[in-house]
């Protein structure tokens, strides 16, 4: 094999690992310098590759590297299953996180809308929910809290972490108000921030530190 | 009158000033201070607290010699930097627990040096080479699905937002309020005209026209705009007759009796 | 280094090759065999790409594959559209990256403004702060700090890696507390710094993702 120019090669290489397509030679060709000599260099960069995890292959007339076949039983490679959770799932899953532990008539209480069972399975089996017990009042409703799962997923090191709404407001996440009420606020921008107080009811939330 | 110069000289205002102040250039007082300090050209370590007291107080004075609202936080710290300047000044008599005025322009100047290293901070940040800028991921990635597993793609912002949503709609119920504005409407400025225009029966400046006790800010602004279209309005309707002698001269109005004058 | 497992290494890169979100260590080691070694199979890696067109990288403690850094202008990539990022969002982020875990009133106090809104929403759909639990003082309040996407995004290994860092703690720059109280102390002077450890935990690491 001829002395291959570093460069190009190293170029070949990225180009092929973040191009999200398989590329045809002469779409490669053409990232690359004119004097690079792309038949060698690809047949340099598959043999290099040969032995490891990760393989050059040749689809037709298009490049792209793909898991070594031998490693797809270890990988298992069904195609990931990626999940989308609806609106009233991640409320519900909010308001757990902020209220728990807290009954299912509470939840619906506090979201304004009925909680079908279908929700809270979803959360059950994403793993992130589970039951705290039942509550001492009549009916002895089960209560919810989340899981260290929840935790995990969601960076969180406790449920206390959570922000609280007045930090959720500071952040621009309570934010509804018109355009002019914005432009009026930096018009007089004298009062350091109202939130605090007016919000001061939503602060004793039960915001239970302890998870537990 | 004094009001009668005010539709020219707001109009003029701009060009007329030397330096343009641009207030919304800056992210607050400290900022201001900052930017003002580094016209001493000096290390902010051997920064003059003094000297940027009065720098300070000069911006600030020439603020509102242009007209230009300032909002209160940046006339708080003038108030604070002219108390600083006293005690700096005059021999220190404060109480054993309040701060001399050293530290307190020490800690100042501490203030300075703190954000000026957090700007230049975020500057190399965003200087780095970035993910999807300069270099990038996978660009086609594979999944797989360990031992069955589904991904669920909600992200810490998903779950905030829904529950800040949840709040939202319990603080203003399920349907959008909107405030009544404090603007100062076309309709008041018609009713306005109309009661007043038939005591003017010469041409008079516009400007006469509007509310009184109006204070600088939005609702002023408003007053001016909306005193202007009830104008358009009422000449329109053959009401008054509307004379301007040229860009930016002031606007006469007068009234019609009858159709004729 | 020790003899390494050639086919542990295999998986490892195959599973590190086909992902483009960093995988944290923690779900690195499930996908490996129990007895395989993560560290030295990840250092390995790591030296083995060193000089090539794709780098391995850490962010914090999830890995990935990049596009070597120098190589950037010649991949001729279309970039991103990003969102400008504003200047208070920037002085924002910079500060809860040095100042990490910092409270929303010492961001205020540093930038001499209050948080305005479109910052730390902004920032925190960017995946780039999360909350860092709960200062021990009167009313508990949260902190902010960065997440491994924002030290992926920037290329860094690690907080302790910020442009800087180094001199400014070194200057006194990254004490968070308000600046006359400071400055008290320093005129209390004889007593050393006990601010150190509340303050800024950047050079002892750290940036724990709840994930480990």
């Amino acid at each position: 094999m001829s002395k291959l120019n570093k460069q190009h090669l190293r170029l070949l290489e990225a180009v092929l690992f973040a191009t999200d397509a398989p590329l045809p030679e002469k779409a490669l060709a053409n990232r690359l310098p004119e004097d690079a000599d792309l038949k060698a260099l690809l047949s340099a960069l598959k043999s290099h590759y040969a032995e490891r995890g990760v393989h050059l292959d040749k689809a037709g007339k298009a490049w792209a590297f793909r898991t070594a076949p031998d490693l797809g039983q270890q990988l298992s490679m069904a195609p990931e299953v990626k999940r989308k959770l609806g609106r009233a799932t991640v409320e519900t899953l909010a308001i757990i996180a902020y209220h728990q532990p807290v009954t299912r008539a509470e939840i619906e209480d506090i979201r304004g809308v009925g909680v079908s069972k279908g929700t809270l399975d979803v959360l059950l089996e994403a793993g992130w929910i589970r039951p705290r017990g039942r509550r001492k009042t009549p009916g002895r409703p089960m209560t919810w809290g989340v899981t260290d799962g929840f935790l995990d997923h969601f960076g969180l090191e406790s449920a206390g972490d959570l922000p609280g709404v007045a930090d959720l407001k500071a952040a621009g996440l309570l934010d509804s108000r018109a355009a002019i009420d914005i432009h009026r606020e930096y018009a007089d921008a004298a009062e350091p921030e109202e939130a605090e107080e007016e919000t001061s009811d939503l602060l004793d939330d039960p915001l239970d530190p302890g998870g537990g | 009158m004094e009001n009668t110069d005010d539709f020219e000289e707001q109009a003029k205002a701009p060009a007329a000033s030397p330096f343009v102040i641009d207030i919304d250039g800056f992210e607050g007082p400290i900022d201001v201070l900052l930017t003002l300090s580094r016209e001493q050209k000096v290390d902010l370590t051997q920064i003059s607290i003094l000297q940027l007291a009065d720098q300070y107080l000069a911006f600030v004075s020439e603020a509102s010699r242009v007209n230009l609202e300032l909002a209160a936080d940046y006339l708080v710290m003038a108030a604070w930097l002219a108390y600083l300047k006293s005690r700096l000044l005059l021999p220190d008599m404060g109480a054993e627990d309040e701060p001399s005025g050293e530290e307190m322009a020490a800690a100042l100047a501490f203030q300075l040096q703190r954000l000026e290293a957090m700007q230049e901070a975020g500057a190399r940040l965003l200087a780095r080479d970035r993910l999807g800028v300069d270099f990038f991921p996978r660009g086609e990635p594979e999944k797989f699905a360990f031992s069955g597993e589904t991904v669920y793609d909600v992200t810490l912002f998903d779950l905030l937002k829904a529950y800040g949503d949840i709040k939202r709609r319990k603080e203003g119920g399920a349907t959008l309020h909107i405030k009544p504005w404090t603007l100062y409407t076309v309709e008041e400025a018609l009713e306005r005209l109309h009661g007043l225009l038939g005591n003017t029966p010469d041409w008079a400046s516009l400007s006469r026209f509007l509310p009184p006790g109006l204070e600088d800010g939005l609702k002023s602004r408003s007053a001016l705009a909306s005193t202007f279209a009830a104008s358009l309005e009422m000449a329109r309707s053959g009401k008054i007759r509307i004379r301007q002698d040229g860009v930016f001269a002031p606007i006469y109005v007068c009234a019609l009796r009858d159709g004729k004058r």
